[in-house]
């Protein structure tokens, strides 16, 4: 691991962080409506999982979704403007914050049907294999999507096709109000993918090391002709499941035990006392962050809303 | 009277039926701890407890397919899909399940229960969160298929369904939660099935449901502004559909405009035209007009979204249209 | 285990192959229409299985029926009837072959969405869990409806609710024409259960006595507060899927192997060599049953036909 | 020309196109060794191998989402749901995501699918599996819906589907496999959206679409036995539907019947009127009609099945009512 990586890491950890803080305060200024899903607490996963992709890897997740599209390399001010409602948005404003996405990047975008893009992500990983390449297709969703049919149908295609596609449950202890044991009838959601003998393990998400490491582990199986892979990645919202949850399910001790485990602080910790880098440069790294945040507010603000004709565009590729 | 929200209306109606009925219960996503997204159950799970008040996982197949397995066996479940959209994936539990055991067993079984779906558009939760796809289910016998637009009828028109021995697709807008009306103290029922004249007048008919009856009522107020009596037909069921009410307005001002949120094209609106025509063919005056949602997937952006969707002045214009 | 009983399994067992071969017949004539599914060589699964129920448990299956009906009590003729679309019929006619059922009997018939029954089952579970009774639910269903999404949401409810519900796969090792492991990531059906926490086993499904042992103990265990149970009845199916299968999916040398293990010889065997019958009780229980099945196309035939009017009564219980 | 089953011209578009590109493939249950359970595909399994015909589970989420899921990296799959019944499992997957993610994600990926699917009535199959829902799918823009009635259609229109970037559902009715049709040799396409008079007359338009086309032309040609020449015009799609030729005629015959095969409320027919009275009202000389499936979940017994169906009588005697 060169030190470099680990900065990025850092910087990445703190730029969703930050994003999503700010993206929160504008929300409540009224400037971001909808749904708005903050990935507060797991940003270790998108980090630690995305760095070890491949460049034709394919990335798909769920509503959650700011810190996939961040980590894959897109622009926050074209986020943020997607989340102003703007043209300017990576989803020309038609998505918000639940429909990033960026083709270019390899990054399908956020679903917000509870399992819904599961068999997208088989569908991608397929069309891979049709063509005999080596690009892996990482899908994102949480424990509680683990419950739906599509989790069922998509793991099973995968494992009998022996499909590429490397599923990561992001199992953050609840969907929305509802703890794992509440409505999935086993608890460690790694066993599920026994039902498809699918090669599973559970991962620290905590820790953006541990998460590149199981991570790279698994791509590699999948590229070596090992078929799908599973990862259960432990982790914690430290946040309410969308703006305006009246977080009735759970106790503030909870989450005070959980936040002694922020993926930030996690990583921090290692940098300074491995002396891989200097409070300083972090410090520098934090600012930097918030320069270009501040900037990308200031571009969604400014930015042109769609224009009434925008509104018939895309329907159909073909007229 | 008291004058409460359809919010209330429906959580009233939801409580006194499962406390006139040992065999009423609710199960859903999120209706227990969390109180429900929209709040309508919210007090409940202490009120009644875990096995009245039931969380399920995300399994909407199971939901609305064991929902209807205990409305079989006798009891009278309240089924909630956190949103219509997620009906979707229970589209076959609901249609081909709840629907059908009825008749395919050669009336052998009921299947009493009931499903609630908040839904429709505005709220900017994107395409697939923002349907108000309501004509795909009134469109299979089997289903009745009921969609309020008052807290009143609300109230009455859920504790009708919940007493029914058939199976209802109750249709939430969730955007008239918080609207009001009065409501009388006491149990009362509205019968599932029957249009109502929601505003006498006689220039022109418009027909409306849910939230488009709202936005029909505020076209109708300034429509009366300018002199022009608009009657105002809310049909509160659209299946059965009882156009009665409908067909007598148009036999007295021979012009009709439908008012919907839903897409336009092969909508509920489609079908009122359809029938007005067929049974009001010699009082036609003019073109029936529908005024609904534009034929596009719900844009996030707010202006996006709120230019596809149905208002006043759509319905304001498509009444001077004919007149 | 008492004679009486094992001479009445063997009635069943024979009453069920010569009514699908009846019924076949009867389809090659014409008589029955639309889709006609035989259970022939799956009989001891029905009839173990049902013999171990309690008078209040519920039945539910699939399309595949005549045989959960027949163990059930319905009487012959009124299947036939109902399959040759005769207002007598159990279903008046409006259900065929694949929706039979007699609700007084608590069988809540066959369905023919592949999986669509299970949630309806655990719906009858949730009923009986819900008023406090000892009824449990048996429910049916082949090795390819573990494949879809209904089977997972419905045994994830049940084993969450913890369901008085026992869910028996006939696995007659194909889906139409697929063979399970061409369709399932796991061949062993049984390891599905694992995910869900359902108590498991496989079974001998083409010795009713094995059957019948297995579906007491499984359950006692539900009724013991144990939770939903899981069996895998290994069987096999001896003709087509349904009528017109082209068959071309696997060999004759297969079929006949399969054949050796006909539930009805493994049976009789049985009770010759324990001497718990002769050839001529036998002899006496297949003439019985022939005569029955004579009666019961005789009362098909002779029954009316729905009147116009029945079209529409049954749509909805109100008017 | 050469005069096939619609069958096999289904079967000779699907191979020729399979031939044609490469990223064409096809994947469902049943369509590779056992050949297809309408025998559609006999023999492509053998031709084209296990990766380009690929059998799938019983799992239609996953057929409607990763056929989708393929498509928009890039591939061109047509898959086939063994029954249209069937897609109402994959509904979320169809109308969600299949059909919304071009213009939900502002135009980035588009998801050129082919949903295959067989369906209807009249085969004794009972409630669940006789099911004429075409217009559940022509409800919702991002969708196209194609549902052609004879051979050469079926060819061209399947073409211009597998070729066309737009996600479409193509539903076969199952009782026309059998009817055979002039195809010519070679590859032609039939445009998407563009309607087609299958017969010219003056006296009333008869509009219709797949099954409903061929008892509508044997009406029409019973009509004509007693000098009533019915104009009758297909459909041939459902979104976008092109009214052009339907309002052509009308405005010449001043009459129309609209006939399908699907129940009667909210059903294509609806949309078809609505439309006609809005763009024709001045040709209007009586209602227009509608025929269609009595609104019953239809039974398994043969008698009373058909009587629930269309027919050219029921047909015949609706264009004499307005005559
Ligand atoms: C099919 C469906 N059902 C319900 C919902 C509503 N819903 C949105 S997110 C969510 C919880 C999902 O939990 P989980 O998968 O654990 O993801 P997390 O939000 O924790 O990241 C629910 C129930 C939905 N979007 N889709
Ligand atoms: C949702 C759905 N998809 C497909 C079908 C078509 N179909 C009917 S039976 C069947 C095979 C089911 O196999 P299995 O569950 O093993 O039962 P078996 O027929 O072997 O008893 C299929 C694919 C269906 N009825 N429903
Ligand atoms: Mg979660
Ligand atoms: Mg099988």
């Amino acid at each position: 691991m060169s030190n470099e990586m680990y900065l990025e890491w850092y910087r990445q950890l703190v730029m969703i962080r930050r994003f999503e803080q700010k993206s929160s305060e504008m929300y409540q200024l009224g400037k971001i409506g909808g749904f708005l899903h903050l990935y507060i607490g797991q940003e270790a996963i998108a980090v630690g999982s995305v760095a070890a992709r491949q460049e034709n890897d394919h990335v798909i997740t769920a509503y959650r979704d700011h810190a996939h599209a961040l980590v894959v390399g897109i622009e926050p001010k074209l986020i943020m403007a997607e989340m102003f409602g703007k043209v300017t948005g990576v989803s020309k404003g038609k998505g918000g914050s639940m429909h990033l996405a960026d083709v270019n990047r390899r990054f399908w975008g956020g679903y917000a049907v509870v399992g819904g893009h599961l068999p997208l992500a088989t569908g991608l990983a397929l069309a891979e294999q049709y063509k005999h390449t080596d690009s892996a297709t990482l899908c994102y969703f949480g424990d509680g999507s683990t419950n739906i049919g599509y989790f069922h149908e998509s793991l099973n295609l995968a494992g009998t096709w022996q499909l590429p596609v490397l599923f990561i449950c992001e199992n953050n202890q609840y969907g929305m109000g509802t703890a794992v044991a509440r409505a999935s009838a086993v608890t460690a959601i790694v066993d599920k993918a026994k039902a498809y003998g699918l090669p599973a393990s559970q991962v620290d998400g905590m820790n953006v090391m541990k998460v590149y490491e199981a991570t790279q582990k698994a791509l590699a199986a999948i590229r070596a002709g090992e078929g799908p892979q599973f990862l259960e990645m432990i982790t914690y919202r430290f946040e309410g499941h969308s703006m305006g949850d009246p977080l009735r399910y759970r106790s503030s001790e909870e989450v005070e035990k959980w936040r002694e485990d922020d993926p930030i602080g996690i990583l921090e910790r290692h940098l300074l006392s491995e002396k891989l880098a200097d409070k300083a440069t972090l410090e520098q790294i934090d600012k930097s962050v918030e320069q270009e945040l501040e900037a990308a507010v200031k571009f969604a603000e400014e930015s042109p809303l769609p224009s009434a004709d925008d509104l018939f565009a895309h329907i159909y590729v073909e007229a | 009277m008291a004058r409460i929200t359809m919010r209330q209306a429906i959580s009233d109606a939801l409580r006194e039926e499962m406390h006139r009925d040992p065999d009423v219960f609710i199960m859903g996503e999120e209706i227990g701890v969390w109180g429900g997204t929209y709040a309508v159950t919210r007090g409940f799970y202490d009120e009644f407890g875990p096995e009245r008040v039931r969380d399920t996982p995300i399994s909407e197949m199971a939901i609305g397919g064991a929902a209807a397995g205990a409305a079989m066996a006798g009891l009278r479940p309240v089924a909630e899909f956190m949103t219509i959209n997620f009906a979707f994936v229970a589209f076959d539990a609901i249609i081909n399940h709840a629907a059908k055991v009825h008749y395919m067993f050669g009336g052998q079984m009921k299947c009493p229960v009931v499903f609630r779906a908040p839904g429709g558009g505005g709220r900017q939760l994107g395409a697939t969160h923002s349907h108000t796809p309501d004509v795909i289910f009134a469109h299979f016998p089997g289903l009745k298929v009921v969609s309020p637009a008052t807290p009143y009828d609300a109230k009455g028109l859920l504790k009708a369904a919940i007493r029914s021995d058939d199976p209802i697709m109750f249709i939430e807008h969730a955007t008239l939660y918080q609207i009001r009306g009065e409501v009388p103290e006491g149990d009362y029922v509205v019968p599932i099935g029957v249009s109502d004249i929601k505003r006498t007048g006689s220039d022109v008919t418009i027909i409306a449901y849910a939230q488009g009856l709202q936005v029909a009522l505020s076209a109708a107020e300034q429509l009366a502004n300018e002199g022009i009596e608009a009657e105002v037909v809310d049909l509160r069921s659209l299946r059965p559909l009882d156009m009665g009410p409908a067909l007598e307005s148009f036999k007295k001002t021979f012009k009709a405009v439908v008012v919907e949120e839903g897409h336009r094209s092969y909508g509920i609106g489609s079908e009122v035209v359809a029938r007005l025509q067929e049974e009001g063919f010699d009082y036609m005056d003019a073109p029936i007009k529908r005024v609904a949602q534009f034929e596009v997937p719900l844009p996030y952006s707010q202006q996006l979204e709120q230019s596809a969707l149905i208002n006043a002045d759509r319905v304001i214009a498509a009444v001077k249209e004919i007149l």
